[in-house]
């Protein structure tokens, strides 16, 4: 019983939000890593772009309630999702057309479209606090929890509770099917191979007869469905705030880097490294070891590495000790 | 001056150089040649410092240099030249071979502050000396075009051109030949002639094109699959029935396109 | 009729941007009120101008109010938000220039001591005493044992140690302090930890709509809390209406007196289209008020003449002043009669120029925030 | 490896002509010798440069008919390479202009040249390094909609170190294995007319000698051939037109065997 | 047009500029953007070192920035006695254990040869050294924060003159690069990055949790500056007396007198490093970064130690900016761990280095003006931008009051579309590499 205990509590605690929110990383690391390992870029847009996304994606989940659709006991904006992410592809097309094109006829350096993107990324941060405003936004309906703490407990009857919500297991599903998806895609068919043949030597892609706006536009269209996919299911989980978006970037290339830019495997190894460096090392023990130990053993303190004050310091170190023995990340990323 | 005792190079599975042993003489011309893939330019790279060897040891006039990180072994006088140009595009062709030279007091950031003088002097003769080496490579009129703006066969001279801008001992040369105008590679070949001649520089050849090595080379040492396969005068290595079947071939079998 | 300019400063972007408008918003209108009454000064009109101070950046908080002081020529500026913020713009900006600056949310102890020339007030308290309010209260609810979740800034901080501090003097223990981050991504770490370390209650010191929204949903979400306590950052209608009645059953306390200045304040603010519930909006409202009143009183909008009026029109003695009333008050002032200001947030000053800090205890009950009472 | 982020191999800004745009308008052919007007591929009087630069090729002429193997040499810099860029419109034209099969292509981007059928090996750069051999040879077949599991047995047939290495990436290939993989893919297009810079720089002997007699078949197919080489006795010897660039001009044109004979060319430009 | 001629119009033209806030705005705000653009440069002019130079691809400029701050807290804040009393000499014990562990496994680690009892032995050091640290640290921090936690609560600086603390500032951010150049430096571009960043990360988190050191994010304040307050100023009859003689009132006069005396400072650093920059860039040391940039393994095989010259460039860039860190503390008067963000301290000088033209120090130097200038300029431009927008509209439309209402959005939204429009037109920059 209380070696279960201790498997609940350490999985509610720790197990499933790291998963989940390491699932949550994998999604949005996914765009990042296609668009340096195709374009070549480190887009610091890719946080506002998913925020646009959900933000469609909220708005018609809106009228979609207004209206009295529901999708049972999911939430309603997966039904809305398609047309966030129409509404996303139009933006990614438009930037791209408007401001991107130039630089790639230019052959400008990978580092000017790097900034080029942060101007994009603040325009996208004006024009998606213009239309939603900087809060807080709700649209989460449906069922909340597959399973929640409460009724964990009655089932079970131990005196842990164990909670998965509805939005983690979402989202962890998807997290896979997209990555199954993306490398199928790149590595077996004729356009995902193009596209890393364009990525690889612009020049020769040519002389194969690739054409090369195609194979950006198509990056920029599966790049804004996952980008929009990963702000929504975030969005769903946590809550719609522009800001967090912009925020959620940092940890986003950390996951990329470190499972290797460009390998779409490593995006999701990378999500995971970042998220489980983070919940565990500062995971207060105690919890667990009371179950575990004898009570003459129980600990005292918390038994606990690290104050959760370092817990992004933390998470960081991990990743430059990942990075000092695999210099490209986990799944031998690219590096231009 | 150089000897190479069993050297393996391992890519995962892959032995790239296999067991290889050779000694390089003092004051020779070694030719190194072997089918693509034979391991020559691996052969190079950890001998260079570039790769380090899975097992095996390098010396270097009696001394171990095996694992010496290549800007060491430059200044013991190991030079070397890339199969695939490696130039500073964004520097000028003059740039590209002012840049060689080491010691040069104007690389330690307190004397370009206050020891402006002096660098001025060496400049000017470091100047002299890159404008001499390009107009010997014929291209005195690319010395302020931007190295990543010649043609293919322009870049491998210049990367020939670094290894003429200081005195060596040993240089290895990785297929200088290829892309390169014949008429230009015998005025190569004979300063490689009159280098070795008179300087006492050893050089290590590896060419594709016979001729070539036959009119420098002596020994030539063939690779194959990660070992020496032979060495011997390039006459005795043309008449090796292994070296033919692998490396040299028998001819066109199109004859008939030629004697039309 | 002359024309005067008032600053408005506040975090219209960065981390806070959410809490900025509504802030602008309460102090635009105690200036529109003013306006509108045509009483001010024998009958000036006040516009605001507005300044983005970021709450992140000093350099530029420092910047855009250098702007409105010496570009825009303001004679005084209501802000900025952030206690970080605030301490830049008054020692780089209001103490050299000489201008009054009435922060309506900058709360850190470290305020109270600030070498400020007279020049510089603020509408919220201290948060010393807030940590000693908060844990009499906690007491009272007869929790003996908490956890702390803290927002890693100067506010989270002051206020948490001020807590603590009290808590165990009284007896209660803490059984883990541990900060967050606004903005952040996740918060199941820190509420790992957190639940591990157990304790009654979680005492939640953050912003409603940062972090301490997040930690409080993954507790929840997790189970590891039922019970949170509130300080005024957390206390705002986004709370109950992001948790409704999730949050059952846990209190809390913010600024706020006996009487209806909350409620007045709040219903202008509908009025006039924006959460007079948002937090430090109607701190806001009551800053600019204030300023306007004092000058009232010195019949000079020079600051260096006005500074000292703040306090007067901020106390007793004088006649009992709530938001809505302000024309009411000028005219009182321009009378030569004297002022109470109470404003929507009970302004009640103590040297040297803070609020003294009455505080209003809530509980949440059916999905609604109830005020059970007063201290 | 090199430069570390600012460095993309194969940046090269001012070659790209990725939307085909021609400054001038094409004119007729200028007679030059041998029957280029009717030929059917013609660099005809090409004038032109980088960027902006100055102009590297003036009024250069090529051409090439079905059947045949037109080889050019000369001197390093003489502009060889740059000739067959401009040919295959990677570089804006000032003057001149170029045919396919008598239809002018001087407005075709180089991807709509490939869908007419031209196929060209580079002289740098001229692998996906980081795709495997097999991915490479797959890419050359990337405009056509057959199967091409035949080509590829051929081309491994031809390069059989290329099979070996089929998994492994181009990029870690040596120097001639990487050269073999740039050809087999130009044939795996089955283009029409074939454009090779330099296919035989850094192959051993033997394969060179393969990689001479699939040319003269590849020939016999009746698909005209056009190649800059540097090993010129042996490429000259089985050309049917040769020509000798120098500064970007015509010095000397005419059959192989000409050119062969000729002392002033051997001496010059074939190291006598 | 040749190219020093373009070169003048553009450092004209953002002379201009702040000219033109002065007119408009006031001589406060056009000299504070000058001070701020001055430090910019600065910093610009470090980032240019390391990426310009040498292809560094370093994105942890805050971290060095913010650890100039720090020397000024440590060099100029008076030492704090009771804190020293009640446990600072625990702190500094622990921390020299701390040390002694790190190098003890370092020792391990060379000495000894390797098998299971190296590790072995190497996991007792640590983990020994941990625990004997954290017993004799903890006490001591617990004891310094009790000391007056609302005021002080810290170990306090040197109460050296502030001007020292930028020198200092320098060498403390030379330290944590060499430490950090020692183990980081051999990854590659974005991979570098991302090391470099969350170093970044960790050393705010540092100095954000570490109350003893500079109270954490309970701030320093009023920190000593090189120059007299402007109170004081206006109270000096002198002072007043030549305002009043100049035609200037006192208070305006004072805070002139002041930003002045920060300009002529800033300057003067600038001007310095400035000039060492050029000297380097064009000398062998230039060609030989250059080299290095372009091409490593040709480089080490032209015998160029590589990785030494990277630690060299890495060390210097970064020490550049943590003067310029020392700088803008001082600037502010006040050490506010919670402001260094990424955006602000690390991205926007990497903008500043870009949009000016890296490679070249006149771009990156007039990048730092002129991003800077529009960073503060943007916002009354935006809020303009939406009111000549909405002049169009009725005045009680909802459209018109939303877009007001949203006026603060469009300061980034402006940001970016000026940042969009300049790289249009020039691509590489306003200022690019030759
Ligand atoms: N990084 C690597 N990873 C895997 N295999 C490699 C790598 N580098 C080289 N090889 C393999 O090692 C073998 C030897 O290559 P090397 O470049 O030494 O050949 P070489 O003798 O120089 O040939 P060439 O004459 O074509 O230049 C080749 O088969 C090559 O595919
Ligand atoms: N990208 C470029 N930009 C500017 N000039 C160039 C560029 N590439 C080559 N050139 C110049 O154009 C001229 C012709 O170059 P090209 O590459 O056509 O020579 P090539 O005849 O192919 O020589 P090689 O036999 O060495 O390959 C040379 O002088 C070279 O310096
Ligand atoms: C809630 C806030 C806007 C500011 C907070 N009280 C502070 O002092 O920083
Ligand atoms: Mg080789
Ligand atoms: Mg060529």
């Amino acid at each position: 019983m209380d070696f279960l205990n201790a498997i609940v509590a350490l999985s509610n605690f720790v197990l499933i939000p790291a998963i989940a929110y390491g699932s949550q990383l994998a999604l949005g690391a996914l765009g990042v890593t296609l668009i340096y390992g195709i374009l070549r870029f480190s887009n610091f847009a890719h946080g506002d772009t998913m925020a646009f996304g959900s933000m469609v994606t909220v708005l018609v989940t809106w009228w979609f309630q207004s209206m009295g659709i529901s999708f049972g006991p999911l939430p309603t904006a997966l039904l809305a999702l398609p047309f966030g992410i129409l509404g996303c592809m139009a933006l990614v097309l438009i930037t791209d057309r408007a401001v991107y094109r130039f630089y790639r006829e230019q052959k400008a350096k990978p580092v000017i479209l790097v900034i080029v993107s942060m101007g994009v990324m603040f325009i996208l941060n004006g024009v998606v606090r213009f239309i939603i405003g900087p809060d807080d936004q709700r649209f989460a309906d449906g069922e909340r929890f597959i399973i929640s703490a409460r009724d964990f407990k009655e089932m079970t009857g131990l005196s842990e509770g164990l909670a998965i919500k509805t939005t983690q297991g979402i989202t962890v599903v998807v997290a896979v099917v997209a990555v199954v998806l993306l490398f199928w895609f790149l590595n077996r068919t004729r356009t995902g191979k193009s596209m890393r043949a364009y990525s690889d030597n612009e020049d020769l892609a040519l002389l194969s007869g690739i054409n090369p706006e195609r194979v950006v536009m198509y990056t920029w269209l599966i790049v804004a469905a996952l980008a929009t996919v990963a702000g929504t299911l975030y969005g769903l989980d946590k809550s719609f705030k522009p800001f967090v978006y912009f925020q959620l970037l940092l940890p986003i290339f950390a996951a990329a880097i470190v499972g290797g830019l460009g390998s779409p495997l490593g995006a999701i190894a990378g999500g995971f490294v970042i998220a489980f460096s983070e919940v565990t090392i500062t995971y207060a023990w105690k919890k667990v070891l009371v179950y575990l130990l004898p009570d003459a053993l129980e600990p005292s303190g918390l038994v606990q590495l690290l104050s959760t004050d370092y817990k992004f310091a933390v998470s960081f170190v991990i990743l430059l000790i990942v990075l000092l023995f695999r210099p490209t990340g986990l799944f031998r990323g690219k590096s231009v | 001056m150089i000897a190479v005792e069993n050297l393996h190079k391992h890519f995962g599975g892959f032995h790239a150089v296999d067991g290889a042993s050779l000694e390089i003489a003092e004051g020779s011309i070694t030719g190194l040649i072997g089918p693509n893939g034979a391991g020559k330019t691996t052969l190079f790279n950890v001998i260079a410092g570039v790769l380090p060897p899975t097992s095996g040891r390098v010396t270097m006039a009696g001394e171990d240099i095996t694992g010496l990180p290549p800007h060491q072994l430059f200044h013991k006088g190991l030079l070397r030249t890339f199969q695939i140009a490696h130039e500073f595009g964004s520097m000028s062709c003059r740039e590209n071979l002012m840049m060689v030279p080491a010691a040069q007091s104007g690389e330690t950031l307190w004397n370009t502050w206050f020891g402006r003088k002096r660098i001025a002097e060496e400049e000017r003769a470091l100047r002299a000396k890159a404008d001499e080496v390009l107009e010997f490579l014929t291209i005195e009129h690319l010395a302020d075009q931007q190295a990543g703006q010649i043609s293919g066969g322009q870049k491998k001279l210049l990367e020939l051109g670094r290894t003429m801008m200081v005195d060596a001992k040993i240089v290895f040369l990785d297929e200088v030949g290829a892309g390169v105008n014949r008429t230009l590679l015998n005025t190569i070949g004979d300063a490689i002639i009159r280098l070795n001649k008179e300087r006492g520089y050893t050089f290590v050849v590896i060419e594709h094109d016979m001729d070539f090595i036959g009119r420098l080379c002596d020994p030539v040492i063939c690779m194959a699959e990660g070992k020496v396969l032979a060495k011997g005068s390039l006459d005795e290595i043309k008449a090796n029935e292994h070296v033919i079947e692998a490396y040299l071939g028998t001819g066109l079998k199109n004859k008939d396109k030629i004697d039309a | 009729a002359d024309d005067i300019k008032m600053g408005v400063a506040a975090a219209f972007t960065g981390p806070l941007e959410s809490l900025a408008p509504p802030i602008a918003r309460g102090a635009e209108l105690a200036i529109e009120e003013a306006n509108a009454s045509g009483l001010l000064l024998g009958g000036i009109t006040v516009s605001p101008v507005r300044a983005d101070t970021t709450c992140i950046d000093s350099a530029a908080a420092t910047a855009a109010v250098e702007r409105l002081v010496t570009g825009d020529k303001v004679v005084g500026v209501m802000g900025p938000m952030c206690s970080g913020a605030t301490t830049a713009v008054l020692q780089n900006v209001a103490v050299p220039n000489g201008i009054v600056m009435i922060s309506p949310s900058a709360t850190s102890p470290a305020l109270t001591d600030i070498e400020d020339n007279g020049l510089f007030f603020r509408t919220a308290p201290s948060d010393a005493r807030q940590g000693a309010v908060m844990a009499q209260i906690i007491l009272d609810h007869g929790i003996k044992s908490v956890a702390v979740t803290y927002t890693n800034n100067d506010y989270g901080k002051g206020l948490s140690s001020a807590f603590e501090t009290s808590y165990k003097a009284a007896g209660g223990t803490v059984t883990l302090t541990s900060a967050h981050e606004d903005g952040k991504a996740d918060y199941s770490a820190e509420v790992g930890a957190l639940a591990s370390a157990g304790g009654d209650a979680l005492v939640v010191v953050g912003y409603v709509d940062q972090g301490g929204s997040g930690m409080v949903q993954s507790a929840l979400d997790s189970g590891a809390f039922d019970t949170f306590v509130f300080p005024d950052g957390m206390v705002g209608s986004a709370l109950v209406e992001r948790f409704g009645s999730d949050i059952d059953g846990s209190f809390g306390q913010n600024p706020a007196a006996a009487g209806e200045g909350r409620g007045l304040f709040n219903d202008m603010a509908t009025k006039a289209g924006f959460d007079g519930t948002s937090a430090f909006a109607g701190e806001a409202y009551d800053g600019a008020a204030l300023m306007l009143l004092a000058m009232q009183a010195a019949g000079s909008s020079d600051p260096s003449v006005y500074k000292t009026k703040i306090m007067d029109v901020a106390n007793a003695p004088g006649e009992m002043i709530l938001p809505g009333e302000i024309g009411k008050a000028l005219q009182i002032l321009a009378d030569g009669g004297e002022v109470d200001y109470v404003g929507a947030a009970a302004v009640e000053f103590i040297e040297p120029g803070e609020s003294a800090g009455t505080y209003r205890e809530i509980t949440i009950e059916g999905g609604e925030i109830k005020v059970v009472g007063y201290r | 490896m090199s430069g570390g982020y600012e460095n993309r191999s194969n940046k090269d800004a001012t070659i790209t002509n990725t939307v085909g745009k021609g400054e001038f308008d094409p004119h007729p052919g200028t007679g030059h010798p041998m029957d280029t007007a009717e030929a059917f591929l013609v660099g005809d009087s090409m004038t032109g440069g980088y960027g902006k630069g100055p102009d590297i090729l003036h009024d250069c002429t090529l051409s090439v008919n079905p059947g045949e193997i037109a080889v050019i040499v000369g001197p390093n810099g003489a502009g060889k390479s740059t000739a067959m860029k401009a040919v295959f419109g990677m570089l804006d034209l000032r003057q001149g202009s170029v045919r396919l099969d008598g239809e002018d292509i001087t407005n075709l981007s180089p991807q709509d040249r490939v869908v007419r059928g031209m196929g060209f090996v580079p002289q740098n750069n001229n692998i996906f390094t980081s795709l495997t051999v097999e991915e490479n040879l797959e890419m050359g077949a990337f405009i056509r909609r057959d199967d091409f599991r035949e080509t590829l047995a051929q081309i491994y047939d031809l390069f059989p170190i290329l099979k070996d290495k089929r998994r492994q990436a181009a990029g870690e290939l040596s120097g001639g294995q990487r050269q073999q993989v740039a050809v087999g893919r130009a044939l795996m297009t089955q283009p029409k007319v074939l454009m090779l810079d330099e296919p035989t720089a850094g192959v051993s002997p033997i394969v060179m000698d393969e990689l001479f007699d699939r040319i003269i078949e590849v020939s016999r197919t009746g698909i005209p051939i056009l190649m800059v080489e540097q090993n010129a006795r042996q490429a000259l010897e089985i050309a049917d037109r040769g020509y000798v660039l120098v500064q970007g001009a015509n010095a000397y044109t005419g059959t192989g065997k000409q050119l062969l004979a000729d002392p002033d060319v051997r001496k010059s430009f074939l190291g006598g | 047009m040749s190219t020093t001629l373009k070169n003048t119009l553009l450092f004209a033209l953002v002379g201009a500029l702040i000219l033109l806030t002065g007119v408009m705005q006031s001589w406060n705000s056009a000299l504070l953007i000058l001070n701020m653009g001055l430090i910019s440069a600065i910093m610009a002019i470090g980032v240019n070192l390391q990426w310009g130079f040498a292809g560094l691809f370093n994105v942890g400029v805050m971290g060095f920035v913010a650890l100039g701050g720090l020397a000024v807290v440590l060099v100029s804040e008076p030492p704090v006695t009771e804190a020293w009393a009640a446990g600072g000499m625990r702190i500094v014990l622990g921390l020299l254990l701390g040390a002694a562990t790190v190098v003890a496994a370092v020792l391990v680690n060379t000495r000894m040869p390797a098998g299971r009892l190296r590790v072995a032995v190497m996991i007792a050091v640590l983990i020994g050294g941990f625990f004997l640290y954290r017993g004799v640290f903890d006490p001591g921090v617990d004891a310094v924060e009790q000391v007056n936690a609302a005021a002080s609560g810290f170990l306090g600086g040197l109460g050296l003159p502030v001007l020292l603390a930028w020198p200092a500032g320098g060498l403390l951010a030379a330290g944590a690069a060499w430490l950090i150049g020692k183990t980081a430096l051999g990854l590659r571009s974005d991979y570098l990055a991302i090391a470099t960043l969350g170093i970044a990360e960790i050393i705010i988190a540092v100095m954000k949790n570490e109350d003893w050191l500079a109270r954490g994010v309970k701030n320093v304040v009023g920190l000593p500056r090189p120059l007299p307050f402007e109170i004081d100023l206006q109270n000096d009859p002198g002072f007043v007396e030549r305002a009043v003689s100049l035609g200037i009132d006192p208070v305006t006069a004072s805070t002139l007198y002041v930003k002045l005396g920060y300009s002529v400072l800033f300057l003067v650093v600038l001007l310095v490093l400035l000039w060492m920059a050029q000297m380097a860039l064009k000398s062998p040391w230039g060609r030989m970064m250059r080299a290095i940039r372009d091409n490593e393994v040709a480089a080490e095989a032209m015998g160029k130690d590589v990785t030494r010259r990277h630690l060299h460039v890495f060390v210097l860039g970064s020490a550049i900016c943590g003067i310029a860190g020392a700088m803008m503390t001082t600037l502010d008067g006040q050490l506010t761990p919670g402001s260094y963000q990424p955006l602000r301290f690390t991205f926007l000088v990497w903008v500043m280095v870009i949009v000016g033209g890296s490679g070249n120090n006149l771009g990156a130097v007039l990048g730092g003006f002129l991003i800077w200038l529009l960073w503060v300029q943007v916002e009354p431009i935006g809020l303009f931008l939406m009111q000549v927008m909405t002049s169009g509209l009725a005045e009680d439309s909802a459209l018109r009051a939303h877009m007001l209402d949203s006026a603060a959005h469009m300061r980034l939204f402006t940001m970016g579309l000026i940042l969009l429009l300049v790289l249009r037109f020039s691509p590489r920059g306003l200022i690019p590499e030759k």
